[in-house]
Parts: structure tokens; C-alpha cells; sequence
């Protein structure tokens, strides 16, 4: 009963090819989300658009999506706006630098050493629990009113998921791993380097998503302190207006920018943390 | 704009000067730093005192005052009651000129309302900004000066500004609402009609905004504060006798304030509220060709101002008027030549 | 300390076509590793073997030829680039109910106690706990560790979390049971202990076995029939019937008869050059 | 050369109980935190007491720590504090319930279902990049000028903090787990308890741990826009009467109620994710 | 495929002290595991034991012994209860740079290929890379890894992985190697041909090896010293000198002299009961 096959089989059969070709083409059908998420957009947005006279509320609470878009296109005609825009982006990411940076410097020091972090993390905890809104004069003694506020501001509201987010993941390495390290003879910063960090890339990122979106927030919040231009401050003064399409044209935006700092993120991700993504299981 | 044309303009010997103007809002819109910052920018008047002015926003009147004592600013108009506070708490602050002087707080109602004054609130909704603002001593107080009490007769819900107490008042949420003169107009721009009620009389003489300085320094700049009023008060005659033109250099200055929008599309309505905003800082009566005395503080005007700021919980007790009240600048602070700024807002175009 | 086989066997329903002798059929099985980030490797090539119910089979082959992958192709867990695989007359495209494994890494969840690691597949097909509780124990304290029911996992040695492994795998006394290697970490005693153990609760139950050993011995021991891979891509170089009569025991591996199976199928890996 | 010792010691020496005692009393050495947090706390306090001055800060601005205790002894007398304190613990405890629920809930279902996740994700990530104040008005028009719409704030605020960690936490799962769960017939739901649910924890409590400060300060901002009680109403009100000291008590009691929700969380997580500390690695 | 000796051993300075017939000295050792959460184990009690420069040790004994713990400590990964462990004179406290390991499970590092799995060790003792990297290549050349450098571990079977993991300590030479049963997971003939290659490149490198391992004839074939540990908790049963002449190759394995050590040694277990 004995089998045996003795033509080897080439370890390239020509089918590989032709299934990466067939893949190519069946991108929709891989990647429905490439329709998905704009059908769910067009459905949202015609609900939005028809749904809000049966329901009653008033254009000036909730405006419709074409007065948005129409306020919208007349706001990006605007170099006014594209200057706005620019300082918010510009708060934002660097406060989300900073923020995101200092967490994951002071998280590596903290989680790598146990009586420090029992010893700060409460302090930590227990500033970020202030409402940064209420510290406005502070704020603006301490770091004036111009970009450095906001950019503190972006970075402080930043900074705390992340680095609740890195102590995590730094705790998380596999035991095993970090006792293969040590036998051969690794520094602490070997195993943080060549363990820790990698195994901790998961809650990083993690920490970066949100991180990034709070970091808009902060800027915007920052800008509703005191500020002379930015987006923060576009959305107060067409509310002031009461320019609520304006207003939602600007929301409008600060999304955009989240979504696309958001996508940004994943993608280094997915190019970063490859192994998590190989050794997925088909089907479970 | 011409120099000596218009009135006693700084001294030969005074020294150029930077001076910063914390805005007591988080916003600029048609209020003060348009009647008096940006029309004395753009028309010179800061220029001609050897003045370069600049702005912060700081958010709300307690920011301000923080801002001009801690020295992040020199100076601001500040809501008197909360400059008596900052005085009760030992904050070195001054107050150096009046600017708005007729009560701005108002009750409306929606025009179809069988509400018509103070003796119908019984058991009605209030909306106020928000409790602790401006608004609820001023709801509080109008209900006590009805005989009610405002504790137990009437509720007060914070309701915000703008849309949000538009639409408490559309939908019922609340009977009427209890905001400033300026913030119906914004009201009423989007198309929303209102009916107002008339205050009662013991409203008459509480101040509002007021220009406040840090007090340490105050001697120092005594003259530097001088100069700063009076391009001040002669922009506010230019703009209380052209408020479009007003708001034409508001926009020049501020394009912020359009925010996104055409100067057309927006004119009519931004001058309406400006007008509003204007009207509670001027004489509530005669033409801006009598109007005179600018920044004055009757001693009365500190009493009743100082009491109903008690009243409203602000301040606990008597505040020394002498420390914190000073007068001395107002008369150079109206030094200057009126015909001259009349002349000029009544022919004003745009550049 | 005798486990009773339960008598779940008789409920495995199989479609009238299905005879005894074909329980499992794999039928020209390819299995290609299509890596992302690497070029791809032809694990198995060509497979074909039919296994009759009840029977033990042993797959034997040098290390990387595909054993693993067999096992996991059966048990519905890694999808095969072509041929048939069918157990008990169905499709394999997903895990079947009726089929057990053991795991080549003993894989136990590290936030249950070993007890409640044993209890795994019970709890998921909704057993009868109370019975399954006492055969948990009963398989536990056969492998040697009873005593260790409340210790967690990193509290075990890696011997003692493959048994563990073991009692698992047979918990729930599948009908078809799939074991990759689960006495590599095993001293000599204690695997022919095990094996002993092995062969009792097979001939009660009936169970259908596929194992995969590294020790020729064991597999001549143990199995009706052994399967011999060639080095990758894994081919089926022989499939041998091990002509021992049952009931067997250790003495069995002294005979000649035996030593002659063992020598053949040693002769395989010597052929193939094994490493390098 | 042989070497035997017959003689079996007990499994449970003596030295074992011991050992236990002395534990105890060693509290203090082996948690230094114990008094190292205080005495961080004294040397900030004094700093901030006596170096205010130095720095040049105003009262008015940021007030001595004596001020603050004063102030807050003061609030602490008074029964309408209490009242404040529990409206707002009240609003934030029940938005991170429902924040962390939803985010929970969601994040199951999202990670559960890739195309959900890969259609819906764009959307929350836009909505969270919205600044919520900016949304206020809406909400107060939407949720009344009760405590809904402040909890409502909170719940928006720590569901996207603990929604991208489940996420990120469901997808840690070891594949080997997972496989071996699967052949034994689990189904999803049987995976996600025995496995994927699990592994996820030290995600899901960073989660918790980021949820609830926001869920605070979500609270707090609410209050901010339209309250009539609360913590942040008081904050408003302190600051309205331009009564610092009592404004930095406030913000005290805020952070002590952080504290108080990250140490009970922390506890928590020991208890339910036990695992993860025993493995740790000595020395390493 | 021969791997070169480097000539490190020269530089692993020791006091003048230390005689090189007590290498490794472990003198009344105790070890007993205390969990938090249940009761406490005695793991190794009173182990005695002097190992010279440059021997081989195997160490035998059933499964949960405490063979792996006994490796741990000396590797300074596991505290003792009680007792010394000097290896080169130096209390053993913390891991000493000249102790190299192979673990029972493989570890490798997720996100790294092979062969900068292998590289771990140059990399972390800053070794001269270039040259290691051409160690590293020979060794996986050598255990038929060759064409897999490249690959990550999931790609890896479970063999493969071991193989890749014995690699790493031995790219960086090590003067003392701890082996925790590092050809478990591979069948017979790799099994026989790795233990040749192991002795080879002993012979070459004169590093002292502490084997643990399963197998008693791979015990007797590799050690000049077979310690025979008693099942839980681990005593020192017997030591037993291995007079087999050196070098030795497979054919030693069927000696009658080499099979009376394995018989006797068996004999412990099977006194001993192993499992229940
Ligand atoms: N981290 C730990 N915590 C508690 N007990 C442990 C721990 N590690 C091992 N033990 C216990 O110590 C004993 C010895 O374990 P060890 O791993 O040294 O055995 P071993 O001889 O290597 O066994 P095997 O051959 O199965 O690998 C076992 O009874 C085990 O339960
Ligand atoms: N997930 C995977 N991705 C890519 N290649 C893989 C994967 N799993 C296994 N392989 C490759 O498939 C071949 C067979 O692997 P398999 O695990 O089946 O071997 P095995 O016979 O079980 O070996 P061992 O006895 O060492 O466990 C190997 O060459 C291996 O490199
Ligand atoms: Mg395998
Ligand atoms: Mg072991």
C-alpha cells in the first residue's frame, strides 16, 4: 500500500502567480470596505439630509449636509482657512509629539523600575483628572497665548493614554523571552530594546490612535482658552456667529484630520508589527 | 488720519509704548474690540498717542483681570462686578474708566408669549448663560424687584448662548430667557423673533464692563494708561456715530470675525449687533454729538453697582472704592477734539 | 487506575456510504505555505491514506517534513492547496466535533487551574460536567498528577504540562484523536508508562488514532499501521502494517518481530539523508 | 560519588510561615511607596508653599497649598459640597459605565467581525476627533439640561480610549490558543470568553484606567456648559467669584477622585489578571 | 561541515583559587517554589555536586523532577532557597556572560528571522559580528537549517524551531552550556546525528556542558557523568562516571558496556515508580 510520488513538484507551481494576479483584480471583493465605508457615508449623509425635517430639528441646531458642504467649499475657497488649519495641525502634532514622546520616555523609566512608577503614577493620575480647561490662566501665565499653550494643552491630554498605554505594554513581554535575554547576558536596555519595546508595539499603538486624537482635542480645547486663529477658534466664532453649518464645516475637518492621522498610524503599524499579522490563525 | 487736527494727542515727551489689550472673551465679534480696539487701530488714534496696541484672548472677564494683574496683559474691559471681586480678593487690580453704562442684561420672550412683565413669572423657567454667570443674579434680582421669590417661584436652567437658548426657548424647554442686549441680536439675526420686557428701574446705574489695569505697575504707566483711553473713548464716538463703518474696520482688522463668510453677507447683521452692544455703552439718550464725559463713575453708579454685586454673591462684603476706583486719567482721557472724530466717522468710506 | 471509555462512540453518526474502512480518507493532499514576507514551502505532497475506524496509525518522518502539518490539516485547522480530506464520509474544511488533539507545544491557558485546563473540551461541547469532572480526575491522576489539579500552568514542569495536555485530549474521549508528539518531553519511564496507558484506553474505547512520534519504537508499538514521510516536501515513502498481535505490552518490543519493523523503517531515514 | 538523601523534608517547612511574617512586617521595605508617595507629596506641597513666592507666581493665579487646604476645609464642612461631590461622581461613574460598556460591547462585536471593524472604525475615529464641547449645545439640546447630558459627555469621552484597547487587546490573542480552543469545537463566543477575552485584560484595564479619568473630565466639561450642580458648576462658580483658593480645592477633590478610581481599578486588575504577576520573571 | 572553536575559552579569566576540577560547584542546594496563590513545592533538596573544567554532565530523572530548575539556577535565572552554586569561583546570583542555554521550548523572538534569532547572543555581548555572522551560518548549515535563515519562527516546525534554538548557544561559544533536553523534539536520526555534531564541537571548544535530557542512552553515549535525580522533590539518586573511551562514535551505543549503564540506570526509575 505503499505510495510514493517521485516527480517533485516545483516549490513555485505557476498557480502562486496567477492567484496574486486574481487577487489584485478581486480587491473590492478582499477589501469591501473599500465600498462599505463610503455606501455607509452616502447612507448617513441622505438620512441626515431628509430625516432631519421629519424629525424636527431646527437648522440651527443641526443643520443639512448641503448647507455643510456648501459652507464647506465657500471655507476652503478661504486662505483664511487653510491658515487656521495649519496652526491647529501644527499644535496638534507637535503637542502630540511631545505628549506621545514624554509618555514614552517616562513610561519606559517608569515601568522599568517599580518604585517609581508606584510612586509618580499616582501624581500623574491624579493631574490628569484636573480638568486642563479649568487651569486656562495658569496656562496662559505660564506658556502665554500664543502656540505654546495649545501645544501644551494637545501634548498634557496626549500624554496619559499613552502612557498607561506603554507601562502595559512593556509589562506584557513573555516571561520566557526576557529569561533567554538575561542567560545571555542582556543589559536592561537589551531586553527593553530586543523584548519589551516589540512586545509592548500592540499597546503603542494602541496609545498613538488615541493619543492622536486626543491631541486634536487638545489643541481645540487649548484654542477655546484664548487664541486669535485655529480651527479651535474658527468653531467658537461661527458658533458666535451662529454659523452652525459653518461650525459643522469645521468639525467636518477636525474629523478629516483625525481620520487621516488615524490611517497614518495604522499603517506604520501594519509595517512595524508584521509578525502579529502572519501568525493569525484562517478562520478562528 | 491727520495728528494734531484732532485734539491733544500725546505729548512731545511721551515715549512710544507697547501696551496689550486682553479681550475678556474667548471670541472677537462686534463688541468692544471693534467700537474701540480695532476703530483706534486703523483710524491712527492709537498711532497718534505713540501706541502699539495688540490683543489676547482671555476667556471671560475672571481670565482677564488674571491676565492684566499677573501682568500677561495691561489692560482690559473687564465686568465691574468681577473687577470687585478680583478687589475683595486682594488682586491688584484698578479700575481707570467706565465703558459700558447702561444695564445690557434683558428679558425676552417668544412674541407670541402672554408674559409681559415681572408680576406673570410665577412658576415659569428661566434661561439663564449659565449659573454662574452675569445672568442668573441679573434673572434673580428681576424676580425679587417683582415681589417674587426667586428661590422658590421661578427655575433657572443654563441654557448657554446663541442657538442653544434659542432653541430652549423654541422648544419650550424654557418660558424666557435672561441674556445681554448683544446676544439677542445674534438671536435675532438668524431669523429667530423675540419680545422683550422692560427692566425696572433699579437696574438703572449698575455698571458693567469696565477698563481695568493691573495695580502694580500703575503709577508707572499712569500716562501710557491716559493715552490708551483716549484713542479708546474717540473710537467709540467714531463708532457710535457710524457703526457700519465701525464694523467695516472691525472686519479689516478682524477677519477672523467673518469667518469664511463675504463682508456683504454679514454686514447688515454684524452692524445690528454692534449697534445693540453700543447702545448699553453710550448715553442711553441724546446723539453722539452730546455725548461727552467719557469713562465717568458716579460714586452712586459704585454703590449700586457694589451692592448688587453683593447681592449676587460675588463679593461678601464692602470693597475700598478708593483703592480700586481711579478716576485721575478720565479728564485727559477726554481731552481731545470731537468734532474732529464726528467729522471724520460721518464721512468715513473704507479704504 | 482504569478510565472507562464512555460509550459516546456508538452516537457518532456517520451517512450509511461511509464504510469502516474508509473512516478517514486523504486523497492527493498538497499543502503549500504561501508566507507573506517569504517565499513560499511545499510541506506536503501527494498524500494518500485511508484509515479504517478503530485503527491506530503512527506517522514517523524526519523533523520539518510535514507532520504537523498533516495533523492540522486533519484537524481542520490549516486549509490544504489540494486533494481530498474526509472524515467519517464529511469534508474537513473546518474543525469536527467528534476529533481530538494533542499539541506538539502542550499550548494550556495560563488563567485556569490544570483541572479546568483539562476541562476545556468538556465545558465547550457542554458535557455532563459532574461525570466528566471525575474522568478529568481520573486521567489526571493516571498521568501522575494528581495533587497538581489546583496549580496553574507555569507552576508545572514541561513534561507535566504535556500530560496535562494529554488528559485534554482525551477528556471528552473523542472519536477520532489526533496526538502530535505528546511524549517528547517525557523520560523513557514515564512514556512507556504512558504508551501502556494509551493502548488500554484505545482498545476500550475504540477510538480512532493518528499519532505522530519521533520515536520508531513507540510507533511499532503502538500502531496497526505506521506511515513513513520523506523529507520535504512530505511524500509518503512507506506505509507499513506492524503485524504484532493485540493485546500487546512492553515485552512485545524485545521480540525479533518488532526489532525488524523498527530496523525497516530506520532504514527510510537513513535513505533520505535526514540532515544536510 | 554518589550522593542520597533519604530523608524527606516536609513539602511545607517550617521556614515557610516564617517567611510569611516577616513579610508582613517588612511592609515597608518591600513597598516603599508606602511612604515614599507621602513624602513626595510633603516635599511638592512645601515647594509649592514656600517657592511660589520665588517664582514669581501671583496668588490670584495659582494660590498657596495652605490657602487651598483652608478653602477646602472649608468646602468639606458643607453639606452642599457633598452634594456637588456626588452629582458629579454620580455623572461620571454612570458615563463610564456606559462609555466602557458600549466601548466593550463594540469593540467585541468590531474585532469579532473585520469588516465591521474596518467600516465602522472610520466613523468613531472621526466622531472622537470632534471636539465635544463644540458638540455641547447639541447635546444639552439633544439630552436636556439634566444629568444626561453630562453623563452622556462622559460616556462619549472614555468609550474611545477603552474601545481602540479592546480592540487592540481581542486581536492580542496567541493563535495557539485559539487553534487549540477550535479543534476542541469552540465557538466564537466560547473563544472570545476562554481565550481572547483573557489575554485582552491588560488592555481592557489600561482601558478602564485612561475611561475613567476621562469619564471625569467629560463630567466636568459637562457641567461646564450647563449645570446647575456638580463639581464643575462649582468650578465655575468658585472661579465667577474669583475665589482661586476655593477653585484649586475643587480641582483637588477632582484628582483624589481619580486616584481613588485608578487605585480601585489597579486592584481589581490584580485580582482578576493574577496570572500575569506570577509569571513575572525574578530579576529581570 | 565543520564548526571552528574559537579561542575564547583562554580568556574566561578565573581566581587563581579555583581549581578547575570544581568548575561548577553546587554544594547542599535547596530549592522549593512558593506560588502566591497555592501551596508551596519543594522542587531540588540537598544536591551535591562538583563538575570540572570542561565535562560533560547529563542529567536524567522524571518528568517534574526539577532538572529544569536545577539548569535555571545555575543559569542565575532562578534564586535558591538554600545551599551555594559557584560556577569559576563566582556565586551564581544573576546570569554570568560565559553561560550559554538551550531551553526546553524554543523561544524565539517573534520579529526576528533565524538567523538573527541566532545572532542574539554576539549581538547582545557585542561580539565581533562579522565573524559570528559565518558561525552562525555554519551552524545552521550544520543542523539543516540552511535555506530557512531568512524565515521567522512560525514558519518553523517544532523541530526546526529547537534546532534554531540550539544554534543560539552555541554562536557565541559559551564556556559553560546548559542544556535543557534540547533534542526532544526531534526524531531519532536527527536526534543521533545532533548529539555527534554536539560532541564534535565539545571535543573542539573544551566547553564544560550540563546536559539534561530524557533519553538514558543519550545520557550514557555524550556524559563522562550521568546524575540520576529521584522523582519529586529532587535528590541526587546516583552519579554515575560513564568509562567509555573517547571519542566516541554511534557504534559505542551498542556495546555491552555501554547498555549495562543504561540498564542501570533505568533501574532508578523503575525503583523509584516514577508515576504513581
Ligand atoms: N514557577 C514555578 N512555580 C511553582 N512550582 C514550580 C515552578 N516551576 C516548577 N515548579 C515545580 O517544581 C517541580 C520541578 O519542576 P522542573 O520544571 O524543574 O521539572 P523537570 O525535571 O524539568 O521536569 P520535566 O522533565 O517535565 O521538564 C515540579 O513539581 C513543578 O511543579
Ligand atoms: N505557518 C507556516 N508558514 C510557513 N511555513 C510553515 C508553516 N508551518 C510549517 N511550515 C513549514 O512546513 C514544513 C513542515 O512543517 P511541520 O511543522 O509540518 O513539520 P513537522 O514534520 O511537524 O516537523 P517537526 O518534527 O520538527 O515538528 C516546514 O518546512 C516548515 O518550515
Ligand atoms: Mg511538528
Ligand atoms: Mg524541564
Amino acid at each position: 500500500m505503499a505510495t510514493t510520488n517521485l516527480v517533485r513538484k516545483p516549490s513555485q507551481p505557476p498557480a502562486s502567480s496567477a492567484v496574486g494576479s486574481v487577487r489584485r483584480r478581486l480587491d473590492l471583493r478582499e477589501k469591501p470596505q473599500l465600498w462599505l465605508v463610503p455606501a455607509v457615508f452616502v447612507v448617513v449623509v441622505l438620512g441626515w439630509e431628509y430625516g432631519i425635517a421629519l424629525i424636527g430639528v431646527d437648522e440651527y441646531v443641526l443643520p443639512r449636509p448641503s448647507q455643510v458642504v456648501d459652507s464647506l467649499w465657500r471655507q476652503l475657497g478661504d486662505d483664511q482657512f487653510w491658515g487656521h488649519l495649519w496652526v491647529t495641525s501644527q499644535e496638534a502634532l507637535v503637542g502630540f509629539v511631545i505628549g506621545v514622546g514624554a509618555a514614552l520616555l517616562l513610561g519606559t523609566f517608569i515601568s522599568q523600575i517599580r518604585i517609581v512608577e508606584a510612586t509618580l503614577m499616582p501624581y500623574i493620575v491624579a493631574f490628569q483628572t484636573v480638568p486642563k480647561v479649568a487651569l486656562a490662566p495658569l496656562f496662559v501665565v505660564w506658556f502665554g497665548f500664543g502656540l505654546t499653550s495649545k501645544v501644551v494643552m494637545a501634548a498634557v491630554i496626549s500624554f496619559f493614554p499613552m502612557l498607561v498605554n506603554v507601562i502595559e505594554g512593556l509589562r506584557a513581554a513573555d516571561a520566557d523571552r526576557i529569561q533567554m535575554l538575561t542567560v545571555f547576558g542582556a543589559s536592561r536596555s537589551q531586553i527593553f530594546r530586543m523584548v519589551r519595546l516589540p512586545s509592548a508595539l500592540p499597546f503603542i499603538f494602541a496609545g498613538l490612535d488615541i493619543g492622536i486624537v486626543f491631541a486634536i482635542l487638545g489643541a481645540v480645547v487649548g484654542e477655546f482658552i484664548g487664541a486669535k486663529e485655529g480651527l479651535g477658534y474658527l468653531l467658537l466664532q461661527t458658533n458666535y456667529n451662529f454659523d452652525i453649518a459653518g461650525m459643522f464645516a469645521v468639525l467636518v475637518v477636525l474629523s478629516v484630520m483625525g481620520l487621516a492621522a488615524h490611517f497614518v498610524i495604522r499603517l506604520v503599524q501594519k509595517r512595524v508589527a508584521f509578525w502579529a499579522e502572519d501568525t493569525k490563525v484562517i478562520g478562528a | 488720519g491727520g495728528g494734531a487736527d484732532e485734539g491733544a494727542a500725546a505729548g512731545d515727551g511721551a515715549k512710544e509704548a507697547k501696551v496689550t489689550f486682553a479681550i475678556a472673551s474667548a471670541v472677537i465679534g462686534p463688541k468692544e474690540e471693534v467700537a474701540v480696539y480695532a476703530v483706534a487701530k486703523e483710524l491712527g488714534y492709537f498711532a497718534e498717542e505713540k501706541l502699539t496696541v495688540d490683543t489676547i484672548n482671555a476667556d471671560g472677564s475672571v481670565a482677564a483681570l488674571q491676565a492684566v494683574a499677573s501682568g500677561s496683559g495691561d489692560i482690559t474691559a473687564a465686568d465691574s462686578g468681577s473687577v470687585l471681586g478680583a478687589a475683595e480678593k486682594n488682586v491688584p487690580v484698578k479700575a481707570i474708566g467706565g465703558l459700558v453704562q447702561n444695564w445690557p442684561w434683558v428679558m425676552a420672550v417668544k412674541p407670541d408669549s402672554t408674559i409681559t412683565g415681572g408680576a406673570d413669572l410665577r412658576g415659569k423657567k428661566i434661561g439663564v448663560i449659565s449659573l454662574a454667570s452675569g445672568s442668573a443674579p441679573y434673572a434673580r434680582a428681576y424676580v425679587k424687584a417683582a415681589g417674587l421669590d426667586p428661590a422658590k417661584d421661578v427655575e433657572l436652567l443654563p441654557v448657554g448662548v446663541g442657538a442653544q437658548a434659542a432653541a430652549a426657548l423654541k422648544d419650550g424647554k424654557v418660558d424666557m430667557l435672561a441674556l445681554y442686549t448683544q446676544a439677542y441680536a445674534v438671536i435675532e439675526n438668524s431669523g429667530i423673533a423675540l419680545k422683550y420686557l422692560a427692566n425696572p428701574d433699579i437696574f438703572t446705574g449698575i455698571r458693567s464692563l469696565s477698563f481695568s489695569v493691573g495695580a502694580r505697575d500703575f503709577e508707572a504707566k499712569r500716562d501710557v494708561y491716559e493715552r490708551f483711553l483716549r484713542a479708546a473713548y474717540k473710537a467709540m464716538l467714531f463708532s457710535a456715530k457710524n457703526p457700519e463703518a465701525a464694523m467695516r474696520i472691525g472686519y479689516k482688522v478682524f477677519p477672523q470675525i467673518l469667518a469664511g463668510k463675504a463682508v456683504d453677507e454679514r454686514l447688515a447683521a454684524d452692524t445690528k449687533s454692534l449697534t445693540a452692544w453700543l447702545k448699553t455703552a453710550t448715553p442711553a439718550s441724546g446723539t453722539p454729538e452730546q455725548f461727552g464725559d467719557w469713562g465717568a463713575i458716579s460714586d452712586q453708579e459704585w454703590a449700586k453697582t457694589q451692592a448688587y454685586t453683593k447681592e449676587a454673591g460675588q463679593i461678601t462684603g464692602d470693597v475700598d472704592l478708593k483703592k480700586l476706583w481711579d478716576p485721575s486719567l478720565l479728564s485727559g482721557a477726554n481731552n481731545f477734539d470731537k468734532a474732529a472724530v464726528l467729522g471724520k466717522a460721518a464721512t468715513y468710506t473704507a479704504g | 487506575m482504569a478510565i472507562k471509555a464512555t460509550a459516546r462512540r456508538a452516537q457518532t453518526s456517520a451517512p450509511a456510504s461511509v464504510s469502516e474502512s474508509s473512516w478517514i480518507e486523504i486523497g492527493g493532499l498538497d499543502k503549500e505555505y504561501r508566507p507573506r514576507k517569504s517565499a513560499p514551502t511545499l510541506a506536503l505532497s501527494d498524500i494518500n491514506l485511508t484509515v479504517r475506524r478503530g485503527e491506530f496509525i503512527s506517522v514517523v518522518g524526519p523533523s520539518g517534513c510535514g507532520k504537523t502539518t498533516l495533523l492540522k490539516i486533519l484537524a481542520g485547522l490549516s486549509p490544504k492547496t489540494g486533494g481530498t480530506v474526509r472524515i467519517a464520509g464529511r469534508d474537513v474544511t473546518k474543525p469536527l466535533p467528534e476529533v481530538g488533539m494533542v499539541f506538539q507545544a502542550p499550548t494550556l491557558l495560563p488563567w485556569r487551574t490544570i483541572f479546568d485546563n483539562v476541562m476545556v473540551p468538556a465545558q465547550i461541547q457542554k458535557l455532563d460536567l459532574r461525570r466528566h469532572r471525575e474522568r478529568a480526575q481520573q486521567l489526571l491522576d493516571m498521568v501522575g498528577l494528581g495533587g497538581f489539579e489546583q496549580k496553574y500552568p507555569h507552576e508545572l514542569s514541561g513534561g507535566m504540562q504535556q500530560r496535562a495536555g494529554i488528559c485534554r485530549a482525551l477528556v471528552h474521549d473523542p472519536a477520532v484523536l489526533l496526538m502530535d508528539e505528546p511524549f517528547g518531553a517525557l523520560d523513557a519511564m514515564t512514556r512507556e508508562y504512558m504508551n501502556v496507558e494509551l493502548l488500554r484506553i484505545w482498545q476500550a474505547s475504540g477510538q480512532t488514532i493518528v499519532l505522530v512520534t519521533h520515536s520508531i519504537p513507540e510507533a511499532v508499538f503502538l500502531s496497526d499501521r505506521v506511515v513513513v514521510l520523506s523529507p520535504r516536501p512530505g511524500r509518503i515513502a512507506e506505509i507499513m502494517p506492524i503485524e504484532l498481535e493485540r493485546p500487546r505490552d512492553l515485552s512485545v518490543m524485545s521480540s525479533d518481530r518488532a526489532g525488524v519493523y523498527v530496523d525497516r523503517i530506520r532504514r527510510h531515514f537513513n535513505a533520505a539523508g535526514v540532515i544536510d
